[in-house]
């Protein structure tokens, strides 16, 4: 099978998600990969946007989680109040997935997208938290897209602007956080998940033509490879459905 | 004030009435959908200065509100444009110059607060953010918060659950409500009163407005009461809160207003590719701000073929197959 | 959870399903306006006991449940019949004879702590009822708090403003969160999947539904999923929160649903002077709610002719010239 | 000119509200007091109820303040969040005249809509605070309605549930609340303001018919009566109105 490194992804993520889940997804990959579970595996999921839009229709793949394609043919049309509320509400909040991105990530999967360098004199300057230091606060399940790279791989983030397990085990409660936390990074080598116990970041699957040692090498910080079997490929199935279904006019692939 | 007056005024004369130079202001919208932009080509162009910003998203308005040098400080969520540009890029520009005084807070967050100033409470609490660096970092200085008193002297307090394990909530991020002098919003349809209807997402609008002093209201449609009256539970804002009602249409262009025009990826590729270089951007700015008289006279300058490419189409309420091509500069 | 199943079910399933002797749990409506009767009614029938109710404003439901002596603690703001009962006469009685805890609460607290549910925190600020006895005097000992793990340890909480005088506002009142086990609310229509849409006032019915584990639904009309998404504005509670769906025509009778029904006069006249005396009263359930098996047949005692009466006008959405007339007994 | 004591009532009390002002009303004479002002001397102002309508058409008089009645050509109906929130919020809420009612009233204008005798086991159960404890709390200016009865004027309440100066100049600063308190009390017989530093019930105008001593007789406290002069009776003008235009079928009157 022929397959793309965004689609490879798009699919690993996807098969995160299960039947039932209530998938907040943002733009662009996120996006495909909650249409993706939805088309495959988990067809009574509920795709819903922070900007206040449940169960959108997405006819078209909107650009912008405020597009007017996300509001088309949804089940109800509210707002950020609406939305933070349903995330951060235990009993909607409990069921719901969030797929992320970073752009620099630490070993306990705490999450940066507000600057690299510091703070009040910052080399780059990023759009912010959004609503992911909320979900990533509220929610059960958080998958996190990221680029395999030593410069994103940190170990230490230059902002914590979304919480994972934060130092450790037991800091989010210590935190005053409800349990949660990131789930699992999908990046273009491999798909990297949390230790039960120590909450700190192992290589879980690596995809076919990558090796672990290639791998570490990408990071700035050491995990487990001890775990480390191949992943599945992307099935002619999968990427079938991908391609005709979620993103015909190859806006995103 | 009589609620009921006719609070109809050109958007000029809106802006001028309430806005100053140092108001504390913010715009509803999100990225780059909804944002008042002829308001926002309006500040820049009478030059108003200083301007203390709240935004949750945002994006087109801000980035230009930046670019033309309105704002000096700002308390924001985020700030992206979109697939035209994932952070904005003055608003970059301008916090690596360190021109531009940021708070930082989350999406939720900013609601809360815009929601706290117009439920009449100085804060609201949430779980979001503890733990993080939204906690421990803060934007502005204390000289710079004591100067100022419409800026609350801390910027979140983290609060022992008053009720124990209550809600199963240890702790809880108390944000400061914010009370903005100005608030302008773009809708679709309001009437004489001020009595606004928005469809689709309403994102944080009803909440800003509420919370300000003052709501400058622009739209597509201007209508009479009775016709908002036969659908009451389709209107968002009641007159009561609204200073000025301005009959902009294309208002937010070149962002998007649900079942009436789409975002234009032209014009917003354009704007990203002249942001980034500053005799571009002077040049976009002569041309598109400062080399037009009004909103009226800058359509013009667009185009009608350009606004019908992006005529949202009536069943789904968006430019269906709208393409982001890249034509490069803005003819 | 899949929350895109078919959640119709029969009433009287429903109740049973997830109603049980002890619950926590509110209903929806506003005194005499879109009370779930039908499920009063079957809860009465069921001989469910004990229950522990939260409501802001509320008359029919309510009263009727605490003469079929359902409720056991109540968590309120305001028990009135309108016109027909200043205050609801069986909770008069029940807390006059002491078989009926009470913790009084303002209306807007109440809100507050159905809204504090939804949004999933401890609690939600208000400057409500500083120095009053709606803080100096709780009506549940501390006894009953503690041995109950679903209530709050504490009624309320004053705190002193975290953020010194910010929104001029040196103190406020912190109310605690409501989780009900489940709420019940009577809406206008609902598709199967559990999507509400109420037509008018919604009342606290959103925040309620919100903050309960399991939601209730009876519904005027039932509907394709298809058929609510062409207008989503108008949907206020989406399928997420819903476990069932019952299409339950009339089922807030005698109470009104705008643009469908209006109240019953007739019946709550007879109803209030039932109330007042035991022998009365006992004859009153034995017709209309032992007497019956499901709504259905209670709606067939009441008859045609009186369900023609209180057909909503079309334009208005209620009875116009709706007469108060007493005509002594229902027959 | 023949009129009615819940005439005199309803003109007194509309004569209070000013063009432009927010009223905050339930039903009843309260209700006929708004529309009275409408039709009368304060065309701009806005009827609104607790239970989220905003000024609504009042084609009929509602007989709840949740009566679909209240819900016809209003400008937006909402629910009691809003409501409460347009009271609460200080630049709405400080137009807002709000017309109340109560079982027990004290010379600092505290209400009790509770109970009469211990409030564990009381004599009388009242309906309870609904938003009256809020509206109190909130907003500037309160008219209240009472029968002038000794039993109802009282030195002091069985419950407080709604605040007026609680005990005095100061108080409601002390207790957190915002400034405000009850602005009047129009009675069958007078009308009862308080005093600007002492915050004290004195009897400001009494009804043609009745005298100072004879509505001193009916409190069960003393107030000042100096200040006294005879209301002038409603004009008929302002009977005509009240009766074609706010009441015509005399549901109330």
């Amino acid at each position: 099978m022929n397959y793309t490194s965004p689609e490879i992804m798009t699919i690993m993520a996807a098969r995160e998600i299960r039947n039932g889940d209530i998938v907040f997804c943002g733009t662009g990959i996120s996006m495909l990969a909650a249409m993706a579970a939805k088309n495959i595996s988990a067809p009574e999921s509920v795709i819903f946007f922070e900007s206040g839009a449940v169960d959108s229709l997405l006819e078209e793949l909107p650009l912008a989680v405020s597009d007017s394609r996300v509001m088309y043919g949804t089940d109800s049309n509210g707002g950020l109040m609406d939305a933070f509320a349903t995330m951060q509400n235990r009993m909607t909040g409990d069921r719901v997935i969030a797929i992320l991105g970073a752009a620099q990530i630490d070993k306990y999967g705490n999450l940066n997208t507000t600057v690299i360098g510091d703070y009040f004199h910052p080399e780059t300057r990023f759009a912010g938290s959004g609503g992911g230091c909320d979900v990533a606060s509220f929610v059960p399940r958080c998958i996190v897209f990221m680029h395999h790279e030593k410069r994103k791989f940190v170990r230490k983030l230059d902002y914590l602007t979304s919480p994972g397990y934060l130092d450790g085990p037991g800091a989010r409660e210590r935190a005053g956080l409800p349990p949660g936390g990131i789930s699992c990074v999908v990046t273009n080598m491999a798909v990297m998940r949390f230790d039960e116990h120590s909450k700190e970041m192992y290589l879980d699957r690596f995809y076919p033509g990558t090796t672990p040692q290639q791998i570490l090498d990408r990071m700035g910080f050491p995990v487990d490879i001890s775990r480390a079997r191949q992943a599945d490929p992307p099935t002619e199935e999968e990427l079938r459905i991908l391609r005709e279904k979620c993103d015909p006019s190859r806006m995103q692939l | 004030m009589e609620d009921r007056r006719n609070k109809v005024m050109d958007l000029d004369e809106a802006i001028r009435t309430f806005v100053r130079d140092g108001s504390h202001m913010s715009i509803g919208g999100f990225s780059i959908s909804r944002n008042p932009m002829a308001a926002v080509y309006t500040i820049i162009r009478q030059g108003i200065k200083n301007l203390h910003f709240y935004v949750h998203s945002n994006g087109t308005g801000i980035d230009e509100l930046i670019g033309g040098g309105c704002i000096s400080r700002l308390e924001i969520a985020y700030g992206g444009n979109g697939k035209a540009a994932t952070t904005c890029i003055r608003f970059r520009k301008a916090v690596q110059e360190g021109t531009l005084q940021v708070e930082d807070y989350s999406n939720y967050q900013m609601t809360l607060r815009f929601a706290a100033g117009a439920m009449g409470v100085p804060f609201l609490p949430t779980r979001s953010s503890l733990g993080t660096d939204i906690i421990n970092r803060w934007g502005f200085s204390e000289e710079t918060r004591n100067k100022d008193p419409k800026i609350a002297d801390k910027k979140l307090v983290v609060l022992d659950n008053p009720f124990g394990s209550w809600a199963d909530a240890p702790k809880v991020v108390l944000v400061p409500a914010i009370h903005p002098d100005v608030t302008i919003i773009h809708v679709q349809r309001a009437d004489y009163q001020g009595t606004c209807r928005i469809l689709g997402l309403t994102y944080a609008d009803i909440e800003q407005a509420k919370a300000s002093r003052h709501v400058i209201v622009t739209c597509e449609e201007l209508v009479e009461p009775g016709q908002m009256r036969e659908n009451p539970g389709l209107n968002q804002i009641p007159f009561i809160h609204v200073s000025a009602v301005c009959h902009v249409p294309y208002g937010a262009y070149p962002t998007a207003v649900y079942r009436y025009y789409d975002y234009d990826p032209q014009y917003l590729i354009a704007y990203a590719r002249a942001a980034r270089d500053e005799q571009l951007f002077r040049k976009y700015q002569d041309e598109f701000i400062y080399g037009v008289n009004n909103h009226g006279e800058f359509l013009d300058r667009i185009g009608r073929k350009r606004l019908e490419q992006i005529q949202a189409d009536p069943r789904t309420g968006y430019a269906v197959n709208l393409q982001w091509y890249d034509r490069g500069e803005m003819t």
